[in-house]
């Protein structure tokens, strides 16, 4: 159960933490159709989260953090409010700050494929998860997802081959993102225990699907994939010496995810005995 | 002459005027004026409402902030649309919002201060903008009116969201109901400013109601408005900050106090809390959203496409 | 005491908000002589916030919030940590977000030119504050205003005398700041019982010499005085149906202020029994 | 030759080597690539602090980093300084800087996680480069080393503070402690990448040596450091993250573990944590300060002034 619960906590962060980032977009989006889709993606992956969220608690209670007593904060708040950056889950790519449309175009595009393939394992009736309720988030979770991955192919399609200055935007902002996407594919011990366990998916074993998904936008699009090298450092595990890629799984985040937590949790924290 | 006495028989039967139909010159303005002014508004609106999506304190309360500011964005659609019936472009209208030429609602232009000012908004803000809506369901200018149903409807629903923050955080602690109370505090005397300047201050109205686009005077629709909040805001335990009001047993309706017209006046020429705020956020926007707008032609041009989404 | 700790608290806030805008520009300014200067000016500011939030604790402990019992936290940072934004008396002047460079100069032009005004009251044998604390740390802060004055004045002529770019900004930097102008002379009430009492000095009071340094600097530098009128609305006194001009000091803020205390205070607020 | 050997004569007797005397094109070059290096360090080394001065959470921390923060940009203009004493302006540095053709200390391509962080990069990130840097203040280009003697002073100072700042945490909560050993599990390998590789992969020492530019190899200072911190994390309460480390009665030293070197070189090589972050925030703030600088030298070749400030 425990390793149930970090495994959900690790996929609803993923999904807190980007429907954060997208919530920033609300009333500054290049144009009110797209100030409309970013919010509904921010709003799919808001309600993943909820449920992610729920049963990691209702799966270990004790990762749950502790309020004064008597405190009416439901679980999914106490999880998503009274955490520190050091204890989400997350992969870095969640956290990484808003850029442009562009950026945020190919941050989708990454995060949505990859995702959507976990998920659809997690669903499908020949690989799903041994955790009913993990299942059917995961199944609602598909649908979802679908449609942020055609928004974002969509729109990468588009600035590709718009204008000259929409394709130097986006490749800027895949360069920008690409270091990121390998840690989507290592697999965190989390992980491997709940592949094992036949809750959860081994990342490393989509890995190849998803990069051909990817390889199809990139190449529909006429752009070559980065040759960047994935960020290193900063792992704290004593005497572990090899490359730790799988940064946010552990709770090592980049600098921006305290910022986006300070405002995140900023009025939660105010009142740990509220009720809104 | 023909064909206005035609137009205004339609007027008369209640009946609606659609995009083909002939209207005179000055209806078209007024409606074009009056449609913009309510679309910008949905637009504008979505600021300081989303500027504390970051933050809402709850998952449950950020999805429902995102939502209702999403269907601002939404109304704003549909509002731009029906302004497009009568041959004025998106691009032209947010041309002359961003520089200053069309106006908004007021209210926005103050500040939102504290999450209980997400609540305020719902039941205040939204119900005064209700009760000055729900008579434009039926107004002469068929697309018009055909929005302002739908809107109606989701606003409705924004203002029961409202109302209940403001319920359950009244149910919270000590310092959550001093929220609640200083942020009615805040908001009760621009929502009354929301129905316009006093009747007799209110040039336009004659002809409006005339053409069936206004159907209520800005002191009625007040009125209303007032009578609706008073036993609302009893319910929700708060107290609105107006010594003058008081239930007139004789009239069947409350007497109160008169907000500070000469602000309204100031807050109207520009001069609010966050006027220049406002335009320079949605300014922004549509500037750094230029290149996409441009990109996304371009894409529909050349390739044949329908554009990015 | 509690009138000279309310005094206090606006002196102090105002001193500490524009410390905290003045620090965002560390390792953001034009060059490094600017990015000390800043450094310096959001030092001495802080400097003195220190003194007058301590001054104020000492005048009236009610004012300070209250913590778990045993904490550790100091009174000052009680004040400057754990108040709302609705509990901070600063101007508003201190408060707007960074612009650019010009606007920052236009504002510290503006603000050292007032506060120097009132600290040399609250100072000079002739009208001291009958608080010989107060007196004092207005003292010492004289002399750093003086700095700050300069600093902005002759930023204030080389950016309205450099290229026309610089002139441009720098007039869009005043016709931004000038609507919290007028805020500054605004006498609110504790103002009005502090100078009664001999400790505080009303602000109506040295606006005409404000006003006449100010025009110095604006004759010297061929700029006009901008014709925009005050902010108005949003007073909350029941009804009080002038126009209450000094809304920072009744503490009604900008949007911004909130969003700068979040994050002034999240670690502070993360730890209340912290030792730092 | 005579001239060569005039120089090296200078450098043998540990005299100091000024700007006006000739000295070997290599050894100029040298001493640009390092000192510039160092003053680039000094400038980037702003950000992971800067950060946090908004956040500071009591007011006197404020003062201090913000006071610690800006003597770093003091630093990186006396350093800024000895540079151009070799024929190099600040602008070519800065620009060599964002272009990424010169590089800075490594350590900064780490995050800042947490408040703790602002203590550990005080106690070992100063630690480290104070090892690096008193044997500088002996170097042979003058302008560089009595540039290091100032330096030195003010870093042992940002040191104590930081050292102080973890102690004092280490009293408070079982938070805060936790705070500190994970900041300082964080920091310790990258701390002992700081004096570079280890000797044997270091190509350029032994001309370094030979030119009184360095006067300690890296192995011998990484020795240093290791030996002066083991007692201080013991007196602090922590935990070094190395399960080699340990007192070698017969070496009259400890034994340590060595750092991920393959992590090293690729931090090196711009693959690092913020690499990409830094060097875009120190570009951004050069670009927005364009005009500033554009405008003072405008106003002091018209009006024969001395710039703004």
């Amino acid at each position: 159960p425990a390793t149930l619960a970090t495994y959900c906590l690790m996929l609803g962060d993923d999904a807190l933490v980007l429907s954060q980032r997208l919530g920033e977009w609300c009333s500054n989006a290049p144009d009110l159709e797209e100030d409309i889709a970013l919010s509904n993606i921010a709003l799919d992956l808001l309600g993943q989260a909820r449920l992610l969220l729920a049963r990691a608690a209702a799966a270990d209670p004790s990762q749950v953090p502790a309020l004064p007593d008597g405190s009416p904060v439901p679980d999914e708040d106490r999880l998503a409010f009274f955490r520190d950056a050091r204890q989400f889950r997350n992969v870095r790519l969640a956290e990484v700050p808003n850029g442009d449309f562009a950026q945020t175009v190919v941050r989708i595009l990454l995060f949505s494929s990859w995702r959507l393939a976990l998920l659809d394992r997690l669903s499908d009736p020949l690989t799903r998860s041994r955790d009913a309720v993990l299942a059917a988030v995961a199944a609602k979770g598909v649908k979802e997802l679908t449609y942020h991955r055609d928004f974002a192919g969509r729109w990468f399609l588009t600035l590709a081959r718009g204008t000259e200055e929409s394709r130097r935007r986006l490749l800027a902002g895949l360069d920008e993102l690409w270091p990121y996407w390998a840690e989507l594919f290592e697999t965190h011990d989390i992980e491997r225990a709940a592949a094992l366990a036949g809750v959860g998916v081994d990342p490393a074993g989509v890995a190849a699907d998803v990069e051909a998904v990817l390889d199809q936008v990139l190449m529909a699009s006429g752009v070559d994939r980065p040759v960047l090298p994935p960020v290193v450092g900063g792992h704290d595990d004593p005497g572990h010496h090899e490359h730790a890629a799988h940064q946010g799984r552990d709770g090592v985040h980049t600098e921006a995810l305290a910022e986006l937590l300070a405002e995140m949790q900023v009025v939660a924290r105010a009142h740990p005995r509220g009720q809104w | 002459a023909e064909l206005e006495a035609r137009f205004q028989a339609v007027i008369d039967r209640k009946d609606r005027i659609e995009p083909r139909d002939w209207m005179p010159d000055a209806y078209r303005r007024t409606l074009v004026r009056q449609v913009a002014q309510h679309a910008h508004s949905e637009i504008i609106g979505m600021q300081p409402e989303g500027g504390w999506i970051g933050r809402a304190p709850s998952l449950r309360r950020k999805a429902i902030l995102l939502a209702k500011v999403q269907d601002e964005a939404g109304h704003g659609l549909y509002l731009y649309s029906a302004a497009e019936t009568l041959g004025v472009s998106r691009q032209e209208l947010t041309e002359a919002l961003i520089s200053g030429r069309q106006k908004y609602s007021s209210i926005f232009n103050y500040p939102t201060l504290s999450y209980a000012d997400m609540g305020t908004i719902g039941w205040l803000v939204d119900g005064a903008a209700i009760c000055n809506q729900v008579p434009l369901c039926r107004t002469s200018f068929g697309p018009y009116g055909r929005a302002m149903i739908r809107i109606c409807k989701e606003e409705s629903f924004h203002q029961r969201q409202g109302y209940e923050l403001l319920t359950t955080m009244m149910r919270g602690t000590d310092e959550q109901r001093a929220m609640v109370q200083e942020s009615v505090d805040r908001f009760w005397w621009p929502s009354l400013m929301m129905f316009g300047p006093p009747d007799d201050e209110s040039p336009n109205t004659a002809q409006s109601m005339a053409w069936g686009v206004k159907t209520h005077t800005n002191d009625e629709l007040r009125q209303r408005f007032v009578d609706m909040s008073v036993p609302q805001a009893k319910a929700l335990g708060v107290t609105l900050p107006d010594p003058d009001l008081v239930w007139n047993e004789e009239r069947g309706a409350h007497d109160f106090g008169q907000p500070d017209w000469a602000e309204f006046w100031e807050v109207v020429k520009g001069n609010g809390p966050c006027n220049a705020q406002r335009v320079a956020h949605r300014k922004k926007a549509w500037d750094d959203g230029a290149w996409v707008r441009e990109a996304a032609l371009a894409f529909a041009a050349h390739d044949g496409g329908t554009g990015g989404a």
